[in-house]
């Protein structure tokens, strides 16, 4: 039964196409449902309008209270991060988060996901998650000056994956390439729980002196919003509700038409915005991104306590009869939202139009908190404007201790492996496409372009120095899924401490993180479980070093043969506080000392060893001991900051023999180690146990060294000097490794252009 | 031996920033009566196929698995005898 | 000695320029937009790297059309230095101000890392202060710098000294004869994919292309002194 | 209205990298009998020109100015009336 005060306000609201259902088609056909929305939803929709809402309203309520867009699962996990700390200068809420770096300075950073996009076109899937990480960055008024990536891949063996690979490297590449950023590092693991649900996760970081900082709010009533850029077209229509779904049979079909990247008008944009800031003519901007326009300018209003009236058909549109839901919904790349004071839209386009870029006036700010949206002279949605941001529904759900983490308790996969050889083992472990050299991969991204990159990929943490100051910034990517299949809370803690590591070896303080969360869906109970046992992993691992979550992003519902592997990714940034500090991984001087840190305990659980030998994943991962770790950065850094060390690398994948090895390639040096253990010589290699690290340290300062760990309770042995061409390992004065550094290095390196190619007869 | 002359467009809906660059040149040259550019590829493949039928499935079938991109594009095709 | 950096919409690389000119020669340089059409004040032009024009159509094509390059050409006509890098390359090939065309890579992608070049003519403005025959690294960053041009064309090249730098080794693209840079037939105009601009201090990993720039300078100050 | 549509070509004295990397894939695919492939451009330009002659003129001044490369490419264009 329709109550009158509903019909006299449908009334007002106009239906926008006698092709769509009208409302109370909509309430008697539950039309409510194709656009994701439950019962309870919608109820609460008609609660919030006080009338039944017109499918336009349906649709802009269905994408902002998405999961993409709401973080209705992830909301209440999310508040346990820490977000706090001295130098945040901006924690999670905006398009990224910013750090105070000292000077006057600060650096803005943000990671996030293009996984279903990519699963549907992976180059162009992965071109526009980097095109719309770069815009959250400038958005910010910074100025973007490195990417990472994060990425996730089936079995290089399987054609379908090869091609999804390659192309979304292309696309990655391309993008940040053309616009003139450049990508400086990430990392790339492969495992069959990603064959149809591949994960693209693409990170931006940015700098800026602290009056630049922009926020996106609509300010001031009567202010002019602006719109700019490309565009609108049928693009990405429902990406964010389609983002936040299963990618079933029938994808094909449901798929938005498939959002087409231009990073040339993306430079574009980027330097007039750039000019924008320093002019200091904004008021609010935020790029367009999930959702498009409805939640750029629904946010803006929400944050800015304030209304907005849109007229549609001021809107730069690329096909004819576009109706308001699709021109609301469209994901159309390469979009900004500018709000600025009364009055100064001619000093706004003036800077557009030397630029080249198209803009208009499509609103106002207004001030009665309603979202108002006109098109051809009539009003197609009315909506309170705080109800489709503060009262999107959250949703508690309960988590459940999943029986594989039970059964994995006894298991101790290093028991059976004592008759294999060390060195056989060392070749099969480099050439595992996880732990193989990623050129193939990084040689296709501009890393030098900006020429600030001092530490180049290949390294533990990329480094990029600062115009006109002797700081540096060091970044990382991290994150190894085996370990939170395994032991979603020991993982989530490892992807924090190994980012944070990285960034020590490279000589730099881990400053924060920004993570992105990939996890199937949240509805299954042993999912949710992952998720909240990762969320409470990282926030105290976060909360021990220091390091708050400045931002991030949420992909769930990652799904298609079977659930991934839970993979929460964190983007670490470091200060390095002078140029002299920056290290690199590889060893340096014959004759240098070769140092292990920390403590090398059997544990093989989830190991790129175990995965080699055995194809499977079991046991429990590494433990993190926080304290442990905390010591171990602080002797590393230490020892960096007074020039003692001249190479720092930690061990991760592959453990101790990987770490050995890589530090030797890129290098004409080897490495002559002799081990002393308790444990078999395979443990002692391959384990992977955390909070360990191999310096290389010259001569004269080895014993200060080793005294400076020694105070700090750091198990640190001399295992070895750096000498020429072969890499020797002995354990317990028997050898294990006896291996030339070339043929390592060309097994290694060779490893994914061969996977790559596997019809290429040289 | 056949030859087959496929042209891959990409779909309507796509956008084409390429085609919109040129046609912003072809606009600052003088040809303001440019209304529209797409641009798309065209390939030419010789295959050693005796029979026409066998030519045209094999071309449909490398179009569908390798050529095109189903997803953004779309392609047409055809086929003449001789070199 | 004053250098012009040309700006088209989509270049890259002309912050970098000018900041090798700042910092190795400590000469001004102006990055001028690409709607000027007046480059009289300056003695040396730097077309920076970069896609201008999102490379669409072809790499270098659409940047041609400018009223920068009109004075690019004049400039060249009147004995200026005109460096062309990566993308201004080949605008430079676009524009006919040097001979051949760009292909993609051979291998399809781009590639961006440091290769070794050998110096195959350092009798030029640009490579004096380099050894004949001497082996240098630069970086690249391309996705086509196959150079390309018919076999009458490269004989001409060869026996009029216009081939600056070759790729010694690797040739990472396919292009002809291992070409990483050639000159106009007067050596006043260089275009080269590799970016000589990223390598000038040891940190970058090379700092072999710092010489190039000096050489720019000195060969200037040899004709007008230095000023 | 006309519509161009306008066909360019690498001239066949010139390698074509992006041809033969397809050939390989199409071998590599099971598609042995493919001799060769060569790799082009497609443009639809449409012009708001009210004659033909007129529209001849002005593509093939487009195209000899800007849409191809006389050192690589050869281009060739039919007109088609309406949209
Ligand atoms: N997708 C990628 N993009 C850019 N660089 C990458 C990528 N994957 C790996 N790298 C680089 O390769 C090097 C090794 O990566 P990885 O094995 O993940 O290092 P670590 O184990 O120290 O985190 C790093 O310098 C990293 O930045
Ligand atoms: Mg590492």
């Amino acid at each position: 039964m329709v109550r009158l005060e509903e019909r006299m306000m449908a009334d007002r609201v106009d239906r926008a196409s006698e092709n769509e259902p009208g409302p109370e088609e909509i309430r008697d056909r539950e039309c409510f449902r194709e656009v994701g929305l439950t019962a309870e939803e919608y109820g609460s929709i008609r609660d919030h309008l006080g009338r039944l809402p017109n499918w336009t309203e349906l649709g802009i309520y269905s994408v902002m209270w998405s999961e993409h867009c709401s973080y209705k699962n992830s909301k209440p996990l999310l508040k346990r991060f820490p977000v706090e700390g001295p130098h945040v200068l901006q924690g999670p809420g905006e398009g990224a988060g910013a750090l105070d770096i000292g000077d006057g300075q600060a650096v803005v950073f943000k990671i996030e996901s293009h996984n279903h996009p990519t699963a549907v076109e992976p180059f162009q899937g992965a071109a526009t998650g980097v095109g719309g990480i770069i815009r959250d960055v400038f958005s910010m008024g910074a100025r973007p000056v490195a990417l990472l990536n994060s990425l996730r891949f089936g079995s290089l063996s399987n054609p379908r994956v090869r091609y999804l690979f390659e192309q979304a490297v292309a696309g990655i590449a391309h993008y940040g390439n053309v616009v003139g950023i450049p990508t400086v590092g990430g990392e790339v693991e492969f495992d069959a729980s990603y064959e149809g649900n591949p994960l693209v996760n693409a990170m931006c970081v940015g700098v800026l002196p602290h009056e630049d900082l922009q926020k996106g709010i609509a300010q001031g009533v009567g202010n002019p919003v602006i719109y700019v850029g490309s565009s609108t077209g049928r693009d990405g229509i429902h990406g964010a509700t389609f983002a936040s779904e299963e990618l079933g049979e029938d994808s094909e079909e449901k798929r938005p038409s498939v959002q087409a990247g231009d990073p040339f008008m993306e430079k574009l944009l980027l330097e007039a915005c750039m000019e924008l800031v320093k002019k200091k003519i904004l008021l609010g901007i935020q790029d367009m991104g999930a959702a498009g326009l409805t939640c750029s300018s629904a946010e803006m209003a929400a944050k800015g306590n304030t209304g907005m009236e849109l007229d549609l058909d001021r809107v730069p549109q690329r096909e004819t009869g576009m109706t308001p839901y699709e021109i609301l919904l469209s994901e159309s790349q390469e979009r900004m939202l500018l709000v600025v004071e009364d009055g100064r839209e001619g000093e706004v386009r003036e800077v557009l139009d030397k630029w080249g870029l198209q803009s208009a006036v499509i609103g106002r700010v207004t001030g009665d908190g309603r979202y108002r949206v006109r098109q051809k002279g009539r009003i197609v949605a009315d909506i309170p404007v705080k109800t489709l941001v503060d009262d999107a529904p959250v949703c508690y759900r309960k988590g459940e201790e999943p029986e594989y983490y039970r059964v994995n308790a006894d298991r101790h996969p290093e028991e059976k492996w004592k008759e294999c050889d060390p060195g056989e083992a060392l070749r099969q472990v480099l050439a595992s496409p996880n732990v193989a050299s990623k050129r193939w991969v990084y040689q296709q991204y501009d890393h030098m372009v900006r020429t600030s990159t001092a530490v180049r990929p290949g390294s533990d943490a990329a480094v990029i120095v600062l115009d006109g100051l002797d700081k540096a910034l060091a970044m990382s990517t991290d994150g190894n899924s085996r370990y939170v299949y395994l032991d979603p809370r020991q993982g989530g803690m490892a992807a924090v401490v190994e980012a944070a590591r990285n960034v020590v070896c490279s000589g730099a303080r881990p400053l924060g993180i920004t993570d992105c969360l990939n996890f199937g869906s949240p509805e299954k109970p042993e999912v949710f479980w992952q998720l909240e046992e990762a969320v409470n992993g990282m926030s105290e691992a976060c909360r021990h070093l220091g390091t708050p979550v400045v931002g991030g992003n949420v992909s769930l519902y990652n799904e298609s043969k079977g659930t991934i592997h839970p993979t929460p990714v964190v983007g670490m940034v470091g200060l390095v506080e002078s140029r002299r500090h920056i290290t690199t991984q590889e060893f340096k001087r014959e004759g240098d000392r070769i140092f292990l840190l920390g403590e090398t305990l059997p544990e093989l659980g989830g190991s790129e060893l175990q995965l080699v030998l055995d194809q499977k994943v079991s046991g429990r991962p590494p433990r993190v001991d926080l304290e442990k770790e905390s010591q171990l950065q602080r002797i590393i850094l230490t020892a960096i900051q007074k020039g003692w060390v001249s190479s720092a690398h930690d061990c991760s994948s592959g453990g101790l023999a990987v770490t050995l090895a890589e530090s030797a390639f890129g290098t004409h040096l080897g490495a002559k180690v002799h081990l002393r253990t308790k444990w078999d010589p395979l443990v002692m290699l391959f384990s992977e146990s955390q909070s360990r690290a191999v310096l290389s340290v010259s001569p004269e300062h080895a014993e200060a060294f080793a005294g400076l760990a020694e105070a700090e309770g750091v198990l640190c042995a001399e295992i070895g000097e750096v000498c020429r061409e072969y890499l020797t390992v002995e354990v317990n004065g028997q050898p294990a490794i006896d291996a030339r550094v070339k043929d390592l290095r060309a097994i290694w390196e060779g490893a994914i252009p061969c996977a790559m190619n596997p019809f290429s007869t040289n | 031996m056949y030859k087959a002359t496929i042209t891959i467009r990409l779909k309507t809906s796509v956008l084409d920033p390429q085609g919109n660059a040129v046609k912003g040149s072809l606009h600052s040259l003088g040809y303001g009566e440019v209304r529209d550019v797409r641009i798309g590829k065209t390939m030419e493949v010789w295959l050693d196929t005796p029979d026409a039928g066998e030519a045209e499935g094999r071309v449909e079938a490398m179009c569908r698995e390798l050529l095109a991109n189903p997803v953004i594009e779309e392609y047409e095709f055809r086929l003449e005898k001789g070199a | 000695m004053r250098f012009a950096v040309p700006v088209f919409p989509g270049s890259n690389c002309d912050e970098d320029c000018a900041k090798a000119v700042r910092e190795i020669l400590d000469r001004p340089v102006d990055l001028v937009w690409y709607k000027n059409g007046n480059l009289d004040p300056y003695d040396a032009i730097l077309l920076p790297g970069g896609f201008s024009y999102g490379d669409y159509l072809r790499t270098g094509a659409l940047a041609r059309f400018s009223p920068v390059m009109d004075a690019v050409a004049e400039a060249a006509d009147r004995g200026k230095l005109v460096l062309g890098i990566c993308n201004g390359f080949q605008v430079l090939l676009e524009a006919g101000l040097l001979p051949g065309a760009m292909r993609v890579n051979d291998h399809l992608k781009f590639r961006c890392s440091i290769q070794t070049l050998r110096v195959e003519n350092n009798r030029l403005p640009f490579t004096g202060l380099y050894e004949e025959g001497e082996e240098i690294r630069l970086p690249i960053a391309h996705g086509e710098g196959n150079y390309y041009c018919d076999d009458g064309t490269l004989k001409g090249l060869e026996e009029r000294g216009q081939i600056a730098f070759r790729y010694a080794g690797e040739n990472p693209n396919g292009s002809v004869t291992g070409i990483a840079g050639i000159t106009n037939r007067e050596g006043n105009v260089l275009g080269l994919m590799p970016h000589p601009e990223r390598a000038i201090y040891g940190w970058m990993g090379t700092d072999d292309g710092a010489r190039l720039f000096r050489s720019m300078l000195r060969y200037w100050e040899g004709m007008h002194g230095a000023a």
